[in-house]
């Protein structure tokens, strides 16, 4: 039986490693890369408890999790494509005009 | 180290049946490449390969070794890494799919409580080693081949996705195995109990495998070869391996869920029993074929390969009429082995039926253009399939909650979804002249 | 070709500009293309997937047969019409020996006029079942192409016996035939014409109502009446758009004018029409042979001309209704032995002219169904 | 005992791809190894017994999202992009912040890794694990499912209006 802390650290990790690819780069792709690693940091979390506590809402709730994920997905990349026919660029800090 | 062992004991017979899948698919593949090109030469009055061994049996080993041999170039600034990973991943989609499905009530590698589920989320893992390859072959036509399949393979696979929801109400279950029980205990295959479901994922199936009249992405006359292109050599074959590996998992699926896997023919009406003795008279009716032919081969060493093939068909009919005999060897009844040889047959017969309707339709249609292949997928296939999972749950509770017997509900409620299929169809058909008639004048 | 690299008309090499960004892309299809029949070479500038502008550019198979007559004497220039439209040789050999007939005043004797009606047809069956293999298969459909050679393989079985070639056959000579049609020739073309029935039902059974190949056809590629008469596009193309023109009926030659046959039209130019107007001309074509064999006068193949040709100065221009379309010559003798000019109106380079016109707001693989719909031959384009 | 090491296995997968998906510089690549990722956390899932979510994870998250990723990396393929600078100005300091946040929350989790936590009793996972979630589903979280599909509707209609060229 493997202790549910290891899984804590485990999505600690992967959270951290979220969290720096989101602060740190420039690409807004790779940005969105790292926010899907964070949300399946959280759902690692979810699974486990419920595993420890024989809760199936836990793994219920990391169902919603990913439908939203993808819902976030879907949109943020409408917007990279939208932004992209227009200013021809992907990276983060080229998007600092509110109006053009 | 016993630990281990005993571990593994549990797992050691899947094990086997892996390594032989795994083994015998590549032969398998090469085999139905034969075969399908001995049908298409059957359709167009011509014999198809017939030099390599008698009448072309050894032709997939000439072909495999042919594209052992040539020479593998990868393009100038291609992506040298993608480029390799891309045919693996594919391969790897379409063997891993096999897991799942039950060749015979004992042979099956795993029966996963999710296991329909687990095969369409492997096989969508299939559409990466497409895409990435066209992407990675660094050419414009590739592009745009592996743009138009990522588009196809999505919005069929959605199409796909929802007929098979539609046998899954009635089966109830997700495991394969189950699935297929609940076909015995009922008595009747689920093609039967909801025809438009089957239909809606044959075609649906065929889109999705990239084979004519859907082959879009790898459409000759215009983007030469889609994404495979820039493959050549012992690549190329990874990919023709994945295509044949995806058609044989995808007619396992319809097998399974809406044809029975490995009940005969009518399993629950009794008096339709001596159905069980066709297995072995076909392979009989097989053997005498290849003796009958054995003579006229111009070769000595083809017709001792056709005899050869020929007592290789006498012994499977041995084997398959074995169970046949009211005789107990080794205390176990030989009745009772029946369900399991037999399966295994059916299971294979009704695959290859179903690669025949894909062999068959690919020489009789033209190609859909890009355009009508999106509308008939959208438009037509997702909402025929979406009305049918509905009017299937309806008809369940009618029967459940109201009382009516279940093939009844069934037939009000297919009606019902025909209906509105053809609505669907006259509206695409008066759009579509609509459409044309506003394309002509817009120079 | 400098101006076309100045003008950034060439594809860009590699894909640094992305799918999205570029608006437009310069496709290139050909010359070395399997759909373009032969070598055509057809720069698309496209807007995504639609076709916005199209350039034809031809010349790959460029022979100078026209300089080459300059220097020939009329006989001697025979074989080379045969090459021009290597489909229907037959067709374009009667077209030139009857151009120099009519220069010389001279009429081919009534058994000749029939022996050459009678493989003119087949030939235009031949070229027919050619064009739907062809055009079949670029749209996707593999079968009908086989079936289309079987049946060709017997008519060239035909010219065979008759004149010992099967492609550039070179069967007529100014003046009539050089051989006397092979005993068992009547057989043959009646054995041919009678099977010939049951295996065109099967082709339309394979297509015509075939959902698939209507959707694919039908309203591509429309080209109406006024444009095609304004293009000078003649044959099955012009017919289809619904202009009842055939030189067989408008100007007959040859023996047409002793047999029945109907001239099949089509309402609005579009690649179904023109597949079933060719469809019903190899019917028709079909009748006639059977109506030829009834009954070849008896007599002499060759007309009396001397060995050496020497047609009075003047000029003539004789068209005949080839499968492709309207086949002219026009000839200007000087005197001599050779003539002073030979020039060809070639159907499939007039046709192809209306190419740019019907390709705008279709696909990319609409483009490859009306390349297959116009039937062009690129050695009779280029010449 | 096999269960640690297939733990092991599966958390180094993740953590080496995690890490592989923040620094390379091709958007492809990274996708890639966001898959490998996503299917490491997936094998942790089987382990949890949760197989519904590990079927969900790969069909959503890797056969549909990452689908879409690779999609739009392939149509916004700019090579220009490649030989730009891929970290921000400020990467240092929040490469700093984001490690500091991380040994913080590591320290807390040290502090409370075996302290015995008590939650809900009573429930219990049963093999068929697909129809428990299914009937959880549909019962007590009916209402939450309703508003998913209502928010996926919205990103729908949203992800259409933008991406399209001329509407």
């Amino acid at each position: 039986m493997v202790p549910t802390s290891h899984y804590l650290f485990l999505s600690l990790a992967l959270f951290t490693i979220g969290v720096v690819g989101v602060v740190t780069r420039r690409n807004v792709i790779i940005i969105l890369m790292s926010i899907e690693l964070i949300l399946n940091a959280v759902n690692i979390n979810l699974v486990a408890f419920a595993h420890l506590w024989k809760q199936v809402s836990g793994q219920v709730f990391a169902i919603f999790i990913i439908t939203d994920a993808a819902a976030e997905a879907a949109v943020g990349l409408g917007i990279i494509i939208a932004f992209f026919r227009n200013r021809e660029t992907v990276l983060a800090d080229e998007m600092d005009l509110l109006k053009w | 180290m016993n630990a281990l062992v005993e571990f593994f004991r549990p797992h050691l017979l899947p094990l086997l049946y892996a390594v032989v899948i795994v083994a015998v698919l590549p032969l398998i593949a090469g085999y139905i490449v034969l075969l399908e090109r001995k049908i298409m030469a059957d359709m167009q009055a011509r014999l198809g390969p017939m030099r390599v061994g008698p009448h072309g049996l050894l032709q997939p080993i000439a072909d495999a070794v042919k594209l052992l041999i040539k020479e593998d170039i990868i393009p100038e600034n291609a992506d040298r890494w993608i480029f390799w990973l891309a045919p693996l991943l594919s391969v790897t989609a379409g063997m891993l799919a096999l897991a799942a499905f039950p060749f015979g009530p004992a042979f099956q590698i795993a029966d996963l409580n999710i296991g329909l589920l687990f095969i369409l989320g492997i096989s969508s893992m299939g559409i990466f080693g497409i895409v990435l390859g066209g992407w990675a072959s660094n050419s414009h036509y590739s592009l745009l081949g592996a743009l138009r399949s990522a588009a196809q393979l999505v919005s069929y696979e959605t199409a796909a996705g929802m007929a098979v929801v539609g046998g899954l109400l009635l089966a109830g279950t997700l495991s394969t195995r189950r699935i297929v029980e609940m076909q015995a205990e009922q008595g009747t295959w689920f093609i039967f109990l909801a025809p438009i479901a089957f239909f809606t994922y044959l075609v649906a199936s065929i889109a999705e495998t990239n084979r004519a009249p859907f082959d879009l992405p790898e459409a000759e006359s215009e983007l030469v070869a889609g994404y495979m292109t820039e493959y050549s050599g012992f690549r190329w074959a990874l990919y023709f391996l994945a295509e044949y590996t995806n058609m044989v998992v995808v007619a396992s699926v319809a097998t399974t869920l809406f044809l029975g896997g490995w009940l005969r023919p009518f399993p629950g009406t009794t008096w339709l029993n001596f159905l069980d003795y066709t297995p072995p008279l076909l392979m009989l009716l097989l053997a005498g074929y290849c003796f009958y032919r054995t003579p006229r081969q111009p070769v000595k060493v083809q017709q001792g390969f056709l005899a050869a093939v020929g007592l290789l068909c006498l012994l499977l009919a041995v084997i398959l009429a074995l169970p046949l005999l009211p005789l107990a060897v080794g205390g176990i009844e030989a009745q009772s082995l029946r369900p399991a040889i037999h399966g295994g047959f059916w299971f294979l017969f009704k695959v290859f039926a179903y690669m025949y309707v894909f062999m068959w339709l690919r020489f009789t249609f033209p190609r859909y253009r890009f355009d009508q292949l999106m509308k008939l997928g959208w438009h037509f296939l997702i909402p025929v399939s979406i009305v049918n999972v509905m009017g299937i749950g309806v008809a369940l509770v009618l029967d459940r909650e109201a009382g009516w017997p279940l093939w009844q509900a069934l037939v009000l409620t297919t009606l019902l979804t025909l209906a509105v299929a053809a609505y669907l169809a006259v509206v695409g058909e008066r759009k579509d002249s609509a459409a044309v008639g506003g394309a002509e004048r817009s120079a | 070709m400098s101006d076309t690299r100045a003008s950034g008309f060439l594809p860009q090499s590699g894909i640094e500009t992305t799918v999205l960004g570029a608006d437009e892309i310069i496709l290139n299809m050909g010359p070395q293309h399997p759909s373009t029949h032969g070598v055509l070479r057809v720069k698309l500038k496209l807007d995504g997937e639609k076709v916005v502008e199209s350039e034809c550019i031809i010349g790959y198979l460029h022979r100078g047969v026209e300089k080459i007559a300059e220097h020939r004497s009329y006989q001697q220039f025979a074989p080379y019409v045969d090459r021009m439209d290597y489909v229907a040789a037959v067709s374009n050999g009667l077209g030139y020996c009857e151009a120099v007939e009519k220069l010389m005043g001279v009429e081919a004797p009534p058994r000749a006029r029939v022996i050459r009606t009678i493989l003119t047809e087949l030939q235009r069956i031949a070229s027919h079942l050619l064009w739907l293999g062809t055009h079949a298969l670029d749209i996707g459909a593999l079968t009908p192409v086989f079936y289309c050679f079987r049946e060709r393989e017997e008519i060239l079985k035909i010219f065979e016996k008759y004149c010992g070639a099967r492609l550039t056959t070179h069967a007529f000579r100014i003046g009539g035939l050089q051989y006397e049609a092979y005993d068992g020739m009547e057989q043959d073309v009646r054995r041919f014409c009678d099977d010939f029935a049951t295996k065109i039902e099967e082709y339309e059974q394979l297509l015509t109502e075939n959902r698939i190949w209507v959707g694919r056809t039908r309203g591509v590629g429309i080209l109406t009446a006024e444009d095609a008469i304004a293009i000078g596009a003649t044959g099955p193309v012009i017919r289809a758009s619904g202009v009842k023109w055939d030189i067989r009926k408008a100007m007959p030659y040859a023996a047409y004018d002793q047999y029945q046959f109907e001239i099949p039209t089509g309402k609005n130019g579009d690649t179904y029409d023109r597949y079933l107007v060719r469809m019903e001309e190899m019917r028709q074509s079909r009748r006639i042979c059977l109506q030829a064999i009834e009954n070849i006068p008896a007599g002499p193949i060759m007309a009396r001309i001397g060995k050496v040709l020497k047609p009075p100065p003047g000029e003539v221009y004789h068209a005949i209704e080839a499968p492709k379309g309207e086949l002219g010559y026009y000839i200007v003798s000087d005197g001599t032995t050779q003539p002073y000019r030979v020039r060809i109106r070639p159907p499939s380079f007039i046709n192809l002219q209306a190419f740019d016109r019907m390709v705008r707001g279709h696909l990319v693989a609409d483009v490859v169904a009306i390349i297959g719909t116009l039937d062009i031959v690129l050695g009779e384009v280029d010449r | 005992m096999l269960d640690l090491i297939l733990f092991y296995f599966f958390a180094t997968l993740a953590i080496v791809s995690a890490v592989l998906v923040v620094t390379r510089r091709n958007a492809v690549h990274s996708a890639i190894f966001l898959i490998t990722a996503l299917l490491a956390t997936a094998g942790i899932f089987l382990q949890l017994q949760a197989e519904f979510v590990f079927i969900v994870q790969i069909i959503l998250y890797v056969g549909g999202i990452m689908v879409l990723f690779v999609f739009v990396i392939m149509l916004v393929n700019l090579d220009v992009t490649l030989r730009q600078m891929q970290f921000n100005r400020g990467w240092l300091v929040g490469l700093v912040l984001a490690v500091a946040l991380g040994a913080q929350l590591a320290y807390a989790l040290f502090l409370g890794r075996n302290v015995q936590l008590t939650g809900p009793a009573g429930g219990e996972l049963s093999a068929q694990n697909t129809e428990q979630v299914g009937q959880v589903l549909f019962q007590n979280y009916l209402l939450p499912f309703e508003i998913a599909s209502i928010l996926l509707l919205v990103a729908m209609i949203g992800a259409v209006v933008m991406a399209k060229k001329r509407i």
